[in-house]
């Protein structure tokens, strides 16, 4: 338990840490926020009675803290752009970028287990070096790149989806999952790839080991060392490698949003950054790295259980 | 002659996954009666451990050419099926081996792996009577405290302790024929010790034959009755350990035997 | 014969080193006591044996010695400016991804000032030294990987050797080598010993090695000197269980 | 070289691949068949044919001769990010992994700070500070890739450090930077080799998904992602224009890590 607490106490120190940088990265932006507002035929006193009314010639810290006191209450600031608070823009898209990432992730899991057992078990046999030989290309496949040509194929050839038909959860909750499976596949096969290849490794790996003799010398079959002994094992490296991709997901499901335009957290971000409306990027990014933090912690968490060796002492 | 447990007739092993055919063991022949201690000491190298490995039917296949036959217990084993060798893996054949860091599974508990074999041979025992086994096993090894150790993991153990929970986990089944493959290699001087007088306590106790590998000499002669002597695959030399010790016959046996350091002083040059 | 090491009361105590946040909560109980009043002397060109097992606290006591290990009480006055190590697998000791001649040289390459050596001078001491340790100088074109576990620590001496040190450290330096080969070196070190007048630390577990290299030995367990004086007299009326545990296991009768 | 024969087969054909892609960029350079961004409204998404191999995109311009240029460009600033990832990641893992103490703990602090931002979403925020382009991208992405090869170096060192033959250079007197450059670097070459091609693949893709997005490259400049956002729009009447920058991308990332596996088994 006490490595628990110990994790939990970095993590909000980095927690905290992304949140002063990207406020301090957003602070020192050579464009001032006002004039960004107003735009540049404003009067000067305008953009002064601005300056004043948003707080910007406070201290540094003390407006640091008072806009982490609001993010951590929910409200994130207005957007320059849409004068409208910035909670209400995100609130009905975050949701929609974090299923999507969900979804990548379960099929990842499902698909990448047996698949992974199956190649280790069939190792140096034509059928494994036929999967590995696919592994080897779709990893090199940007996901993007995946999109487009899924919308091609399913979407413009064989029509099983209506490319741009996206629905949202709320009108339709089932239609709108089932407008996610293709840009989830895009999303996840790269990364089905990469564990596919590391489990088989990793099973591999743990096979010649001196413990997996030892379950042989007592009379097990092959099926049984393997799911009894090399499994439990070989998933160590895989949890680790899934804790790092759920993150990458969450940007992968950015970009994908474009492919399938699909309105989610992603669009928000790209626009609000052409527009240097900064409050909504700040927002928005310290978001998604809270989210990422905590499923690192999550996967540390899962990480200790899988392997008792982890002590207080940490990785 | 029913106290045979143990018979091999001309055994050869050879490597084939380099270009060149590798010959590890050549010609060996050996019998193991019941209830006896027999040595197998050499350097490394010289193909002790390989023999063991084809008795416990640990050999990989595909890559070695493997000739000769191997009687346990009037059967042939060397040849047999994979079915038929695991029933007696575990069962009738124990083996150690010689790292404990790492032969035993680092994510699962000791209790565990001690009933291992219980849950494969004895399938008809209750959680209950595996449980009650296991402690008593743990017991018989000398260690205390057993139902602290069984809920342990092995990287909370001594080297000397793992090596004893090892022994547990193969002696479980009670098997007639126990293979120690150079199971004191690893450990300190004071705890080598303790595990040979511990095999010898189980040889009286269950009349388990022991066959023990190493290439210490001075161990082998305190445990074992009788003694092969290897040498690039080849037996040296075989007899009483005591008759081995007092005047070898071969060259090589006389070479290990001057090697072992004496009480004397060495001469400066 | 002054002494060129004397030990006084020397106390080592580790902690869960962890990361800031486990230094700062680690209480005094947490911290281990490796070595308690650990207190000894070498004369000048002797050998002095150490037994003890793992655990015992013998490389923290030769950490110690060698400056490698600053935490500790108590006092360690050493009289030789460079101090060597050998330590005992052939494997790790050497850098896997050099020839043996630049091992070798090594040494000799980074001495400053008045000792600096020319590119022949330091050739010709490197196979002056490869001699000197029953070596062909052919071996400085080969890599580690491809010598055998004798070679290394033959090599392994040497590179000690040529740091014109007078004080040298041998941690179990014969214990992962074969039996015969274990012969070879022990009279190795003891002609250099000879030759050189060097003193050496010998580590070791096995009693035998420590009767035929050593003149004094010291037996050690869980960080504290048991016994210590003469070879023949410590094994002849061991005054602890513990040291007639250890002749027993190496069956001295 | 060994005889070829001697490598594993997945080195040899990574090898063929990349060797006619570095083939293709250096071409790049100097010579296109056309001028990448010569439009010709005669040729409006013509399909390839003799004359435009790989057809022309919707303003008429060669997509082989973008093609080219744009390859140029994602290889140099993927070279360029993993230079700096590797210098500045080596610099930081040697020196953290080495000496450990303090440090090491504050490096690590902040190397999870930026572990935590996937690669795409640091240069997200970079941009969005610095504004697109080029060098900005080389810079978002380079100091976006400097914790993992921090990290994998770190490794290295701290299980080198400790290491007999390291103590024993301590004793004969060599200094530690000698030690960290000259006895321990050279031994995690194999290792730091496989990572920096794995480097290199993550920096195609990540230039290739920020041209993408926009934020990369910036027009009339060629990138491989710009020009997929782009055909993205034709996608059915020229798929032409997707599919052949999309398979420069994949030819380019399988090549190397095919070179990648191949020197892990060698």
């Amino acid at each position: 338990m006490k490595y628990a607490a110990k994790k939990l106490v970095t993590m909000l120190i980095t927690l905290l840490s992304i949140s002063f940088l990207v406020y301090f990265a957003f602070d020192i932006i050579p464009g001032d926020a006002a004039l960004a507002a107003l735009g540049t035929d404003s009067t000067p006193e305008r953009l002064e009675a601005l300056r004043e009314q948003l707080g910007l010639n406070r201290p540094f810290l003390e407006r640091y803290f008072e806009w982490l006191a609001n993010f951590v209450r929910g409200d994130f600031g207005v957007s320059y752009k849409y004068k409208m608070p910035v909670a209400d823009m995100i609130s009905s898209k975050l949701p929609i970028t974090v299923m999507m990432a969900l979804i990548s992730f379960a099929m990842m899991v499902v698909v990448s287990l047996p698949l992974g057992v199956y190649t280790a078990m069939n190792s140096g046999r034509r059928i494994d070096r036929l999967i590995m030989v696919v592994n080897q290309i779709m990893m090199s496949v940007p996901h993007f790149f995946m999109g487009i040509v899924l919308t091609y194929i399913f979407g413009l050839v064989l029509k099983l989806f209506t490319p741009g038909g996206f629905v949202s959860y709320e009108t339709d909750f089932w239609r709108f999952i089932s407008y996610l499976i293709f840009p989830c596949i895009a999303i996840a096969l790269p990364k089905i790839a990469m564990s596919v290849k590391l489990l088989r490794g990793s099973c591999i790996e743990e096979a010649a080991k001196d413990y997996v003799r030892t379950a042989y010398s007592k009379g097990n079959d092959t099926r049984g060392v393997l799911y009894k002994h090399v499994l439990r094992n070989a998933m160590i490296p895989v949890i680790t490698l899934w804790g790092m991709t759920l993150a990458d997901m969450l940007v992968g499901s950015i970009v994908i949003e474009q492919v399938f335009n699909i309105p989610g957290i992603g669009r928000i971000l790209l626009t609000s950054i052409s527009y240097r409306d900064y409050p909504v990027v700040e927002a928005v990014i310290v978001l998604i790295a809270a989210v990422v933090i905590v499923t690192n912690f999550c996967v540390d968490i899962i990480y200790q259980i899988a392997d008792p060796r982890i002590s207080v002492g940490g990785r | 002659m029913e106290d045979l447990l143990l018979e091999i007739k001309d055994l050869n092993i050879e490597f084939h996954d380099h270009d060149a055919p590798e010959r590890v063991v050549s010609g060996l022949s050996m019998r193991l009666n019941r209830g006896e201690i027999l040595g197998i000491v050499g350097e490394s190298g010289s193909g002790k451990s390989m023999t063991a490995m084809a008795i416990a039917g640990l050999l990989r296949r595909h890559d070695m050419k493997i000739s000769g036959e191997i009687y346990f217990e009037g059967t042939e084993i060397l040849h047999a099926g994979r079915s038929e060798l695991r029933r007696l893996q575990g069962d009738d054949i124990g083996i150690i081996f010689q790292e404990p860091m790492t032969s035993l599974n680092p994510v699962k508990k000791i209790g565990w792996q001690v009933e291992e074999s219980l849950r494969i041979h004895r399938p008809q025992l209750s959680r209950e009577q595996r449980y009650a086994l296991a402690i008593e096993c743990l017991k018989s090894v000398e260690l205390d405290e057993p139902e602290v150790i069984y809920k342990k993991y092995p990287h909370e153990l001594s080297g000397g302790m793992r090596q004893r929970v090892m022994t547990a986990s193969a002696m479980i089944c009670d098997p007639r024929l126990l293979i120690a493959d150079e199971p004191t290699t690893a450990l300190d001087v004071t705890i080598q010790l303790q595990i040979v007088k511990l095999l010898q306590k189980l040889n009286r106790e269950k009349n388990t034959s022991i066959l023990f590998i190493s290439h210490d000499l001075s161990l082998v002669r305190k445990l074992c009755g009788r003694i092969l002597v290897m040498h690039d695959g080849r037996v040296v030399e075989e007899g009483d350990s005591h008759e081995i010790f007092t005047h070898p016959r071969q060259a090589y046996t006389k070479e290990l035997i001057g090697a072992i350091p004496r009480m004397e002083k060495l001469q400066q040059f | 014969m002054e002494n060129i090491l004397e030990v006084d009361g020397l106390n080592v105590y580790y902690t869960n080193k962890g990361n800031i946040l486990g230094k700062i909560t680690s209480r005094r109980a947490d911290r281990q006591h490796v070595l308690k009043d650990v207190s000894f002397s070498m004369k000048k060109g002797e050998i002095l044996g150490l037994v003890g097992e793992s655990g015992c606290g013998k490389t923290t006591l030769a950490k110690a010695i060698l400056g490698m290990q600053k935490q500790f009480d108590g006092r360690i006055r050493l009289r030789c400016r460079n101090p060597q190590m050998v330590f005992q697998d052939p494997y790790a000791s050497l850098n896997p991804s050099k020839r043996i001649g630049w091992i070798l040289e090594e040494p000799l390459r980074v001495k400053k000032g008045s000792e600096r050596l020319s590119r022949e001078a330091r050739s010709r001491r490197v196979d002056e030294m490869l001699a000197r340790v029953g070596l062909d100088a052919k071996i400085k074109e080969h890599y580690p990987g491809e010598l055998s576990g004798g070679q290394r620590q033959r090599v392994a001496i040497a590179a000690a050797l040529l740091c014109d040190t007078e004080f040298l450290i041998a941690d179990e330096p014969v214990s992962a080598l074969d039996v015969t080969i274990q012969a070879q070196i022990i009279r190795l070190l003891l002609k250099l010993h000879a030759q050189m007048g060097i003193s050496i630390l010998f580590i070791s577990h096995d009693l035998r090695v420590v009767y035929q290299m050593c003149d004094r030995v010291m037996i050690m367990k869980d960080g504290v000197l048991l016994e210590q004086g003469e070879v023949d007299g410590v094994y002849r009326n061991p005054q602890t269980d513990y040291t007639r545990l250890l002749l027993e296991a190496a069956n001295i009768e | 070289m060994k005889k070829w024969k001697a490598y594993p087969v997945n080195f040899r054909i990574g090898a063929v691949i990349t060797g006619i892609m570095l083939l293709l960029i250096v071409i790049g350079f100097f010579y296109t068949p056309y001028n990448p961004t010569a439009m010709d409204n005669s040729a409006k998404l013509a399909a390839p044919g003799l004359r435009h191999i790989m057809g022309c995109d919707n303003f008429g311009r060669d997509i082989f001769s973008r093609v080219l240029k744009g390859m140029g460009n994602t290889f140099l600033i993927a070279l360029a990010t993993v230079v700096i990832g590797v210098v500045c990641g080596t610099v930081v893992g040697a020196f953290t992994g080495y000496y450990g103490g303090w440090l090491d703990e504050v490096l690590m602090r902040v190397n999870d700070v930026v572990f935590a931002f996937p690669s795409i979403l640091l240069a997200l925020v970079f941009v969005s500070i610095f504004g697109t382009g080029k060098y900005n991208v080389v810079l978002a992405l380079g100091i976006a890739f400097i914790p993992s090869f921090a990290r994998i170096v770190r490794g290295e060192f701290i299980k080198y450090r400790d290491m007999d033959y390291v103590k024993s250079a301590r004793l004969a007197g060599v200094s530690n930077l000698r030690i960290i450059f000259v006895h321990i670097l050279p031994n995690t070459l194999t290792v730091m080799l496989s990572s920096v091609m794995i480097g290199f693949n993550n920096a195609v893709l990540a230039e290739a998904g920020m041209s993408y997005l926009g934020i990369g490259v910036q027009p009339p400049d060629a990138s491989l992602g710009s020009m997929l956002s782009e055909a993205q729009t034709y996608l059915f009447s020229a798929p032409n224009y997707a599919v052949f920058p999309g398979l420069m991308i994949i030819l380019m990332v399988l090549g190397f890590s095919l070179l990648a596996d191949g020197i892990k088994e060698r």
